[in-house]
């Protein structure tokens, strides 16, 4: 074989049969699975944050166990121990489900660390100055230092979220559909493995240029404040 | 200058026969995970049913055997690839496959059945209408459920369909009588049960790219004299016992 | 009237305040000089309770809280919000505009009605020049100008006292002036000040008491004319040829 | 089944059992690849982190083209192309040189961004009294701004060292031997997968404990020259 | 002699310095006086090539770079070595000591063998008072400490001039004065140095010449009593008012 035969007749045809099925997973399956995942896991990873923050060694020590596990164990073995391990403690969850407990505990932990990282960036006069002003610690939270950190942690978490695409198509495993899973599934009829999964590589690449371009706007408008 | 022009020219016209020969192994792909066909002992030493025959062939062709174990899609595309000469994984001899690979004459016949749950109702294949069947994107048997009417949910492989329906996800799954009567033996589970068996058999070959037949017929003569001179039967009364493959 | 009695503070092993008392009375302006690392900013901080004395007692407008107990944080927040403070650099909230700045503690804090408080802070921004930059963020302030919204936002909350920590040593020199003048405009008014300053000329201009704080204690205290230009302490002179 | 039943005798014995081939894999395969890899990914990092940052537009083009294609498709088709698909343009590589490859691109792609966002972290004035003291591009790098640098990028970089480790489980599919590959036979054959995954789990979470503890031993003896 | 013609800089649009011609005599001491933003450090910036003019002339010793030519990375090096800069922040290496710091340049830049770099580096900080902190790293130093180790090593590289960016208006009050003393010495010794500064005293008493700028223009120059005591321009009594 040679570079010819890469793109021969064949390989296109059988690229543009997949092209649509794969897109169609991908817009049911793969964009509204990372968008839940991902905003459930955004709201777990700021109760972690707060929980790292807090004084209390207890709720300290419980988001530390969390973040250890989950940033120390891969995803397929949480994503198995969910699914098919749960039910023999009579916990059954459905697979769509655990697709979305599976992921956003995996948001929650990578996320918490990146929204930690930002609020603690923040510079202590800000906490000061709002105490000063007799503002309690949530009012200086949610008024004054939550709208600068998240322009800190804008990048990160859109790097997170970017990743999150890729990372969903493991969801296949606990028979959720997805992307990566009809891609699967056709080359499992053609045998064509390299020309198909290279065509999922690409609509992955795609999805993502689309997102970090989304990505750089975002960021744009949040750097309003800030001075040059 | 001459000489080695010409070495050049039977190099490059050599069939893959010569080649296999003259490298002096043979280079087989496998799963490595689908008992008993090709798996790992307690030892960890590969062995199973398809990976003694073959080890036989390699040696009727006066090779090395060398295994190259990686997962369902990736076997064929390092085959492809030109990874690996054959695959030994129980493959059955289907219509789409020839389209794309050479197969060897059968070397195991088998058939299908169905998996349910020990106090299931679902008696027959025509049963499954309408239900959940588990089956993994590399068997045949999603294709058979799917002829029966059942809902398909995708699995990783046998072990994980078992544990659907013994959850209740899922209802049924169709496998290799074979694997499944070796999973029962194995684990002496009793949560799950055989409703019926397949009347139809279905043929198992190795697979070869479509390059030359050269291979193909080696392999085949090797089968051929194997299942001749008492070596082929020696093997499978040692994986599935006496009457194991009626 | 504004009575600090003995107060201490300690950061782990370091003794920052070994023992200081103060008495201020309405109405006036107390300026703290003293070298870098005597405990002027923390002395400051104690009184706005950002940092929590490790003994003492602070009594401010018939309020005393007595450091040597447990102390609540109703007593701390009701004690603070006596108080107003201006920090050396301006910690201004960066996304909120000068008027949001400084209407943040009438509308969070006191719970003040929108409306209500933007007319309160558009009149503060005025009262300190301020009037034509409303809308800016704080980037697009000059220093002397974020240092004036400070000013601004601290005295939305009508505080008893507003305690300044060298509001102009971050400046630029010429931009200097401008905040001086407003402190100064302040102090006529009535307001009651303690200030933490390097500029001699407004302490002895403007000052009803100068205190010069060494090693975590009050050296020298009294009226600016004796205190800057007739030390008694060796080592108030020392300090004060220094920064001369 | 109940919780009793996960800790029964026979799931203890299986997980006795298949301890020590885990292990065994993790220290000859897994652990090597992850360091090995990671050395080559930091070399490519590096190098395409000063790409991004000269001015020199086609290199600069070259760096954002090769960042953006790693991390816009997943590293299993990554592998996928570089195992299974260069053999037909004629490069043939040996599966471990193949691991080694795809891993280090992928490190090397998401290292370049922590290893960019630092060089660009260091204030400019340390730039500029290098150049005041008349030293050059490359002698400020090396002696200024890289030992500085080194220090901010210490903790994201290990996060991405920590990544590693469970993503080389991916290499199985390219014939490497690795520890997850070595759970995945054993619950072929016992058919006690999740028992076996979890173990393989809990050995990876144990791994990454061991190296976080040395990121924070590194992250200390590094943060010396700091003011608190 | 440095000779400085008709030096132009533009930001983009921004036109920082308009047209800035200067001659400072060999040993002599020339203060850059301002406000804010009228482009005294983008000329000292200029003068050691940080920024590289938009147009005009520089001469130091003999070797003259034309800016409305295409310039070489060669001939910038060599101009660049005769000059030394002294930051407001004081931009030492924060990994290195003070020792280090100051032998940088001589082994990474002149090659200088490193027990020969080490004498003369230890001479230079004895010099500026620092013999006994040569193996701290700057942030165990103080303010005025860092400074100093600062023109240490500015002075390591034997420079025709330095340029001093407002070396002391981010220190403590109590801390300038041991870098002005430094900076009084070097001028003693018949050191060539432009300052810019708002240390009013300083350049009265040491300077030669004092050069007023303003939006991007030499406004006023001549002799320190003249320019500080009897400013000829409205702009520059007006900037004198505000900082004194
Ligand atoms: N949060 C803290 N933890 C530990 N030490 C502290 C803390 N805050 C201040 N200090 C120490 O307390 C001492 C006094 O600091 P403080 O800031 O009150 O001095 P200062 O008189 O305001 O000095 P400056 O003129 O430099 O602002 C210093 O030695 C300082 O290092
Ligand atoms: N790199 C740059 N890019 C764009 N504008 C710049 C840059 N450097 C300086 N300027 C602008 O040039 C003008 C002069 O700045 P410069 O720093 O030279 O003033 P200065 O006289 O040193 O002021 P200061 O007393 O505040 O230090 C300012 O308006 C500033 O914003
Ligand atoms: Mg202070
Ligand atoms: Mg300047």
């Amino acid at each position: 074989m040679d570079l010819n035969s890469i793109f021969s007749q064949e390989n296109l045809t059988i690229a543009k049969d997949s092209f649509l099925p794969m897109v169609k997973t991908a817009l049911i399956g793969t964009i509204p699975l990372t968008i839940i995942t991902f905003i459930v896991g955004i709201v777990l990873a700021f109760i972690t944050a707060l929980f790292r923050l807090s004084g209390n060694k207890f709720l300290n020590g419980i988001a530390r166990f969390y973040v250890s596990i989950i940033r120390g164990t891969p995803l397929l073995v949480q994503l198995f121990i969910i699914f098919y391990g749960l039910p023999s403690i009579n916990v059954t969850i459905s697979p769509y489900i655990s697709a979305i407990i599976g992921f956003s505990l995996s948001v929650g932990a990578y996320a918490s660390e990146i929204i930690r990282g930002s609020i603690q960036s923040i510079d202590k006069g800000q906490w000061e100055a709002a105490s000063s002003i007799g503002m309690t610690y949530n009012q200086t939270l949610k008024r004054i230092i939550i709208p600068q950190a998240a322009r800190v942690s804008l990048p990160p978490l859109s790097n997170t979220f970017i990743s999150l695409v890729k990372d969903t198509s493991l969801a296949s495993l606990i028979l959720v559909t997805e992307m990566f899973r009809t891609a699967q599934e056709i080359a499992a009829t053609n045998y064509k493995f390299l020309v198909v999964y290279t065509e999922a590589g690409i609509i992955y690449w795609i999805i993502c240029f689309f997102l970090s371009i989304i990505q750089g706007r975002l960021e744009a408008r949040v750097a309003r404040y800030v001075a040059k | 200058g001459c000489n080695t022009n010409k070495k050049e020219e039977t190099a490059k016209g050599k069939d893959l026969l010569t080649q296999v020969k003259d490298s002096g192994e043979l280079k087989i792909g496998t799963e490595g995970t689908y008992a008993p066909f090709t798996f790992h002992d307690k030892s960890g030493k590969l062995t199973g049913f398809d990976v003694d025959l073959s080890n036989e062939v390699a040696k009727r062709l006066g090779v090395k055997p060398k295994y190259f174990e990686t997962q369902w899609d990736a076997m064929f595309a390092g085959l492809d690839a030109k990874r690996f000469d054959i695959i030994a994984n129980e493959v059955g001899i289907r219509a789409d496959r020839e389209k794309k690979y050479y197969f060897s004459d059968p070397y195991i016949t088998s058939s299908g059945a169905l998996v349910v749950k020990s106090d299931s109702k679902v008696k027959s294949f025509n049963d499954i209408k309408g239900l959940n069947a588990a089956q993994s994107l590399t068997s045949n048997y999603g294709d058979l459920a799917k002829k029966y009417g059942a809902k398909l949910v995708g699995v990783e492989g046998f072990s994980q369909a078992i544990q659907l329906i013994e959850s209740g996800r899922a209802d049924a799954t169709i496998n290799d009588k074979l694997s499944i009567q070796n999973y029962l033996k194995e684990t002496g589970d009793n949560k799950v049960k055989i409703a019926a068996l397949e009347n139809d058999a279905s043929n198992s070959g190795f697979m070869f790219r479509k390059d030359d037949d050269s291979l193909v017929k080696a392999v085949n003569k090797a089968l051929a004299d194997m299942k001749k001179d008492g070596k082929y039967d020696e093997i499978v009364q040692k994986w599935f016992g006496k009457d194991g493959l009626k | 009237m504004i009575k600090l009695e003995n107060i201490k503070k300690s950061f782990g092993e370091l003794e920052v305040l070994k023992d200081v008392s103060l008495n201020v009375e309405k109405g006036t302006v107390t300026a703290i000089i003293g070298p870098s690392g005597s405990g002027k900013t923390t002395f400051l901080r104690c009184i706005n309770i950002l940092e929590q004395p490790t003994d003492g007692k602070i009594t401010i407008d018939e309020q005393t809280i007595d450091f040597s107990n447990k102390v609540s944080k109703k007593e701390i927040i009701s004690l603070r919000s006596k108080t107003g403070m201006v920090f050396q650099q301006h910690h201004l909230f960066p996304h909120l505009t000068a008027l949001e700045n400084v209407m943040e503690g009438l509308v969070t804090v006191q719970k003040v009605k929108k409306d209500v408080a933007k007319k309160k802070a558009i009149d503060l921004l005025t009262k300190v020049g301020l009037e034509e930059k409303i809308n800016l963020l704080p980037h697009q302030l000059s220093g002397g100008q974020q240092q004036r919204v400070g000013i601004a936002r601290a005295l939305a909350l009508e505080p008893t006292v507003i305690l300044f920590d060298e509001p102009t040593s971050a400046l630029d020199p010429e931009l200097v002036q401008e905040v001086l003048k407003v402190m100064k405009e302040l102090a006529e008014e009535g307001m009651t000040m303690i200030v933490v300053t390097h500029e001699m000329k407004f302490a002895r201009d403007v000052a009803d008491e100068v205190i010069f704080m060494d090693g975590g204690y009050i050296v020298e205290q009294g009226h600016p004319k004796d205190v800057l230009e007739h030390p008694k302490h060796a080592r108030t002179k020392q300090f004060l040829q220094l920064i001369q």
